[in-house]
């Protein structure tokens, strides 16, 4: 098409390649644009998609299930997720915080797969919009780490008082040759510390809209 | 698009284009010294993504870095992935199961599919056509709707694992492949008439920014970008891996159909053609795929022997690889990524001299790069 | 006007204190207005149609939030629009800034006095109708010119430079392809280009289906006009994917209605023009509106009209959609080497075929044989 | 039509005079030329005046459209194109108006000398078809002289400005098959 060397022939076949080509292409977009049935967007907020079962939503741990084994900690790349726990009156370690920064997450999953009590889990929610950043972070333990450092600490100190008593009453009693006092001790113990779990989880079901994906999806 | 001459020769001016510019594809920015609308000379400024991939690799684990290079080719986290641990396997000496490695060439042409479908797309729009962006992006959400299902997400997938896959496919999954394969067949050929052989399209990127096989080989091309300048290389076929030695398939390469071999059209031409290439690679995949395990037994927090390694795949975007100093520690101690798009831009601004402004973005589309690629 | 102001003065005997000019001014404003609404009202339901067209082809659904169908996206636009903030540019030039936006609308506006909306439906029958289009479009250039060099913004000004180069190549053609209604009218005006289409012939009497060049006309005519009003494939001075945004990168807020309003009244005025040259303007096909009584022939006509120039208008709209975008030696070229010459060559077509055939067209000639 | 036209009459010459002196004396010549396109919309407003509808709407369209075009593209091709603040450093003013005050004089005297011959009771008259025939009969041959002389300094032009003659230009411009 540079005027030297070119035909009339190629100057026709010109304007007809394009006239025709267009033509090809308006054909494909009329019937589109005809065709209703074609259209794929949903709407939004009134229509969900239903998540894929493995959808990787947000992250929820079950904290009465967790054994803060911080797995999960060690195995995140992005380091979004931190865990303080104390070992309580039963050797057993208690959850002091458990938070999650999820404006930090990748959402890459390492960490529900080496999760072994399966207390860690993704759910299927995506939506959660925020104005500040500090709100990003899922704090999944409701109760003021304080306290509940304060109790354990109270407990394991009652636990050990009671130790040292039913040790105290065992050599009492091993001095009167009875060593019944000391197993019965420790179903006494264990009652006194597990109702603090239980009392979080029905405090976390009206406070725990912000922290709890699930029940906002 | 001739230069003016001396006698003719105006003031330049120097025109920022990018880092926010709707046609560099992300963040790159591309210094452009004009004449009028014809460019003197075209210089990329990378770097405004650069995160230090390589990095953070020395700082993780092997199979911590797996999630990060999702973030590598986020249009190709599939084929990044499997890489990833193509790499981490040959340097520890694992043995994968075969179910895994299908499950892994099923899931990268899914991917090549997809991100083929974005370059697509996004050069059509380039090009001021935004309808065939749609289109390419109606087909891609299925091929994300699949990977949901088999991974849980629809972009950063973390699918492929050091020794296999994350989980086995799911329930469905394979008969939905090949309705999808079904769906999209055709549609190639609506493209085609829609928008690849229009008189216009092929008017901006025929002749355009011309790249020779030697030129492209010597400045170190991969992928579509080396094929379509008529290079017959293709890593799938030349350095097999995984299990691509028992698939048939053709390595498309450009023709000069209606231009000089090597031009924007021919680099176009050479991704629509692979896609169909992936069609027949996913059809053959699926109907082999056996049944067993699909993760070998590694340890979770494995340490690798000493040593070094150097794993090269072929992905959307030309040749990712991964070369890996291993000290016998947990971590790699040195990380070094080769991805297309970076050696792309080697070649971006000896291509460009002389163009027009409107070229510049062909040239970007038809080199399909992607920004996180280039400054990890 | 002057005798519209005649003809109400003497119908309402209230007014005949009132002086004539006083009177005709009156008028004229009012005309004025009513155009100044309409083309208002075009421009945002066309950007509503453009978007719910664009979402149809798409296969997505396009607006559909506010109100019925989305049918008041535009009065949301324009509210944003007039709301927000007015930037001007720290290192711009305040007044030619300040003042482009306006001068593209008043040469995209101008034309509508020359639109036969229908039987005597027409701000002002100048006789000099086509002419005159041609005339005050050029305005736009200067608008467009100005604003792509006072926004001190490169890519506005290549923007600029690139919608003048094009609206001046392309002035041609058009003009070109419009003198073949000129020719087989015997006028200028609008009005009688109009009227040479009627007849019961039906569409056969359209200029459209006189002759084969006539044909060809319309077609030429349409991509010129196209590329002579920025629509794609022709839109390289907002090219998006190249120039950001082109000439208007830097406006905001109303300032940026008015270009956005002025590219909705040139979209009208070329269609308004292809219809009226080509497609029997206001004529219902087999059926005379200006024989009904009373205003029904005038609201007949003008329905016909708006029904003709509304189709073209949509095809625009579907052209917009499917095309990519021309590069601009390309598009030089289309105009110089393509259109200038076959507008010509269709032009000296016209010319014989009327001389030869004594200013009838083939429906005519067959329709004499019986 | 007296009081009121007068009025408008007289908008209209302040409206060109006024620009006229502004594409003088304005040292933005960018500003410059945007006054020129007051003086010539002014001058077309004058032919309107006249019931010359033809000559104005050519006045829009040749001299807005067209020349003033050329100007301000040969403002922007100069140096300095994207700084706006381009300024016009004005030389041999003494010189420049003694030489306006003389054409000035001949031309006043030039129009207050001539008798003008005036018709009163005229309507107004379409022009289109008149100049049209006129241009193709009685003044066919100036008319044509000047078409030629057109296309000869377009094809000139053209000339002027390709490339390099022949050949080199045309190399890079191939077209696809």
């Amino acid at each position: 098409m540079n005027g030297d060397g070119m035909g009339l022939r190629e100057y026709i076949n010109d304007i007809v390649e394009a006239v025709v080509t267009t033509a090809k292409g308006m054909r494909i977009t009329a019937r589109y644009g005809v065709d209703a049935k074609e259209e794929v967007t949903q709407q939004y907020p009134e229509v969900r998609r239903e998540p894929e079962e493995r959808f990787r939503g947000f992250l929820r741990n079950d904290i009465a299930r967790c054994t803060s084994c911080t797995m999960c900690v060690k195995v995140c790349p992005v380091d979004c997720i931190s865990l303080e726990s104390v070992r309580g009156a039963d050797k057993k370690m208690v959850l002091v915080s458990y938070d999650i920064n999820i404006g930090r997450c990748m959402y890459c999953g390492l960490c529900v797969e080496v999760c072994p009590p399966k207390s860690l889990t993704h759910t299927a929610g995506y939506e959660m919009a925020m104005f500040e950043r500090g709100e990003m972070v899922l704090h999944f333990v409701q109760e003021e780490g304080g306290e509940i450092k304060a109790r354990v600490a109270k407990q394991v100190a009652e636990a050990a008082a009671k130790a040292a008593e039913a040790a105290k009453a065992a050599e009492a009693a091993k001095a009167a040759e009875a060593a019944k006092p000391a197993e019965a001790a420790k179903p006494v113990g264990l009652p006194a510390a597990n109702p603090a779990p239980k009392e979080d989880l029905s405090a976390e079901a009206p406070g725990g809209s912000k922290a709890d994906p699930e029940k906002k999806a | 698009m001739t230069r003016p001459t001396e006698a003719l020769h105006t003031q330049e001016m120097l025109i920022n284009m990018g880092p926010q510019h709707p046609s560099t594809h992300g963040v790159l920015r591309v210094l452009l010294r004009t004449d009028g609308e014809v460019v003197v000379n075209a210089r990329p400024d990378i770097g405004y993504l650069h995160r230090g991939l390589e990095k953070i690799g020395e700082r993780v684990t092997y199979a911590q870095f797996m999630p990060f290079t999702d973030r590598l080719d986020y249009l190709a986290g599939m084929n990044c992935n499997c890489a990833w641990a193509w790499a981490v396997e040959k340097l520890a000496g694992i043995e994968v199961p075969e179910r895994a490695e299908y499950i892994r060439v099923i899931v990268s042409e899914l991917n090549r599919i997809s991100s083929h479908l974005i370059a697509f797309g996004s050069f059509t729009a380039d090009m001021g056509a935004f309808t065939p962006f749609l289109y390419s992006i109606r087909e891609r959400e299925v091929v994300n709707d699949l990977f949901e299902m088999v991974c849980g997400n629809r972009l950063t997938y973390n699918y492929a694992r050091v020794g296999g896959v994350s989980a086995d496919l799911p329930q469905g999954f394979l008969e939905k492949t090949k309705e999808f394969l079904d769906y999209f067949e055709p549609k190639i050929d609506e493209y085609n008439n829609l928008i690849s052989y229009n008189k216009i399209f092929v008017h901006r990127l025929a002749n355009v920014a011309v790249i020779s096989a030697k030129d492209a080989v010597g400045y170190g091309l991969t992928g579509p970008n080396l094929r379509g300048s008529g290079v017959k290389f293709d890593l799938r076929k030349d350095e097999p891996y995984s299990v691509y030695p028992k698939l048939e398939f053709d390595v498309c390469v450009g023709t000069g159909e209606r231009g000089a071999l090597g031009d924007c059209f021919d680099r176009y031409m050479v991704r629509i053609n692979e896609m169909r290439q992936s069609i027949r690679i996913l059809r053959q995949a699926v109907a082999q795929i056996p049944e067993g395990p699909v993760m070998a037994k590694v340890p979770r927090l494995f340490k690798p022997a000493a040593g070094e390694v150097y794993f090269r795949s072929e992905c959307p975007r030309g040749e990712t690889g991964f070369y890996i100093i291993s000290d016998g520690t947990t971590n790699p101690s040195r990380l070094k990524i080769r991805t297309g798009s970076f050696v792309t831009m080697n070649i971006f601004e000896t291509v460009t001299k002389g163009l027009m402004i409107a070229d510049i973005v062909a040239v970007i589309g038809s080199f399909d790069i992607i920004l996180p690629e280039i400054d990890r | 006007m002057e005798a519209l102001a005649l003809k109400l003065m003497s119908a309402v005997p209230a007014l005949a204190g009132v002086p004539l000019w006083a009177m005709t001014l009156l008028v004229m404003v009012v005309v004025a207005v009513i155009l100044l609404v309409f083309a208002l009202t075009f421009g945002g339901l066309g950007s509503y149609v453009l978007r719910k067209v664009a979402g149809d082809i798409q296969v997505r659904i396009g607006p559909n939030r506010v109100g019925p169908y989305g049918l008041l996206q535009f009065l949301a636009d324009g509210v944003k629009l007039i709301m927000k903030e007015d930037i001007i540019p720290a290192k711009a030039d305040r007044f030619l800034f300040a003042l482009a936006p306006y001068l593209v609308f008043v040469g995209s506006f101008a034309a509508f006095v020359v639109v036969p909306f229908g039987v005597g439906l027409i701000a002002s029958d100048l006789n000099i109708g086509v002419y005159y289009v041609m005339a005050v479009t050029s305005l736009v250039v200067i608008g467009v010119l100005m604003a792509g060099w006072a926004s001190n913004n490169k890519w506005a000004l290549l923007g600029g430079m690139r919608a003048v180069a094009q609206i001046v190549s392309y002035e041609i053609p058009v003009g070109m392809a419009l003198l073949p209604a000129v020719l087989i009218a015997g006028s200028l005006s609008l009005q009688d280009i109009v009227r040479s289409q009627g007849g019961l012939l039906g569409i056969f009497g359209w200029n459209l289906f006189h002759n084969p060049f006539t044909f060809f006309s319309f077609f030429l005519y349409f991509t010129a006009a196209q590329a002579e009003t920025n629509q794609t494939p022709f839109d390289l001075p907002e090219a998006e994917s190249e120039l950001v945004s082109g000439y208007n990168v830097e406006y905001s807020g109303i300032r940026y209605a008015f270009f956005f309003l002025a590219e909705f009244g040139d979209m009208f005025v070329v269609a308004a023009l292809a219809s009226a040259c080509f497609l029997g303007g206001w004529h219902v096909p087999f059926f005379r509106a200006e024989t009904l009584p009373g205003a029904w022939g005038n609201l007949l006509s003008l329905g016909a009209f708006l029904v003709k120039a509304f189709g073209i208008v949509l095809v625009m709209m579907w052209v917009r959609w499917t095309l990519p975008r021309l590069r601009v030696d390309q598009l030089m070229r289309m105009s110089w080497k393509y259109l200038v010459p076959l507008t010509f060559v269709n032009l000296l077509g016209v010319s014989l075929w009327l001389l030869v055939f004594r200013g009838k067209g083939i429906p005519q000639l067959i329709a004499s044989i019986f | 039509m007296t009081g009121p036209a007068n009025l408008i009459f007289y908008a209209l010459a302040a409206l060109t005079v006024g620009s006229a002196v502004l594409v003088a004396v304005l040292p933005n010549i960018v500003y410059a030329a945007v006054a020129l396109l007051f003086s010539f919309a002014g001058v077309a407003g004058l032919y309107v005046f006249l019931s010359a509808d033809f000559l104005a709407a050519t006045q829009v369209l040749v001299y807005v459209g067209g020349i003033l075009i050329l100007i301000l593209f040969a403002v922007f091709l100069s140096n300095r194109i994207s700084d706006v603040k381009i300024s016009n450093p004005a030389r041999f003013q003494w010189q420049a108006a003694l030489l306006c005050l003389a054409l000035f004089g001949v031309l006043s005297t030039t129009a207050v000398r001539t008798v003008f011959p005036l018709k009163h009771g005229l309507t107004y008259q379409p022009t289109t078809a008149e100049i049209g025939e006129l241009l193709m009969t009685r003044y066919l041959l100036p008319f044509e002289a000047a078409s030629v002389l057109l296309l000869a300094a377009l094809i000139g032009a053209a000339l002027l400005s390709r490339p390099d003659g022949k050949g080199k230009g045309s190399a890079d411009m191939e077209e696809p098959k």
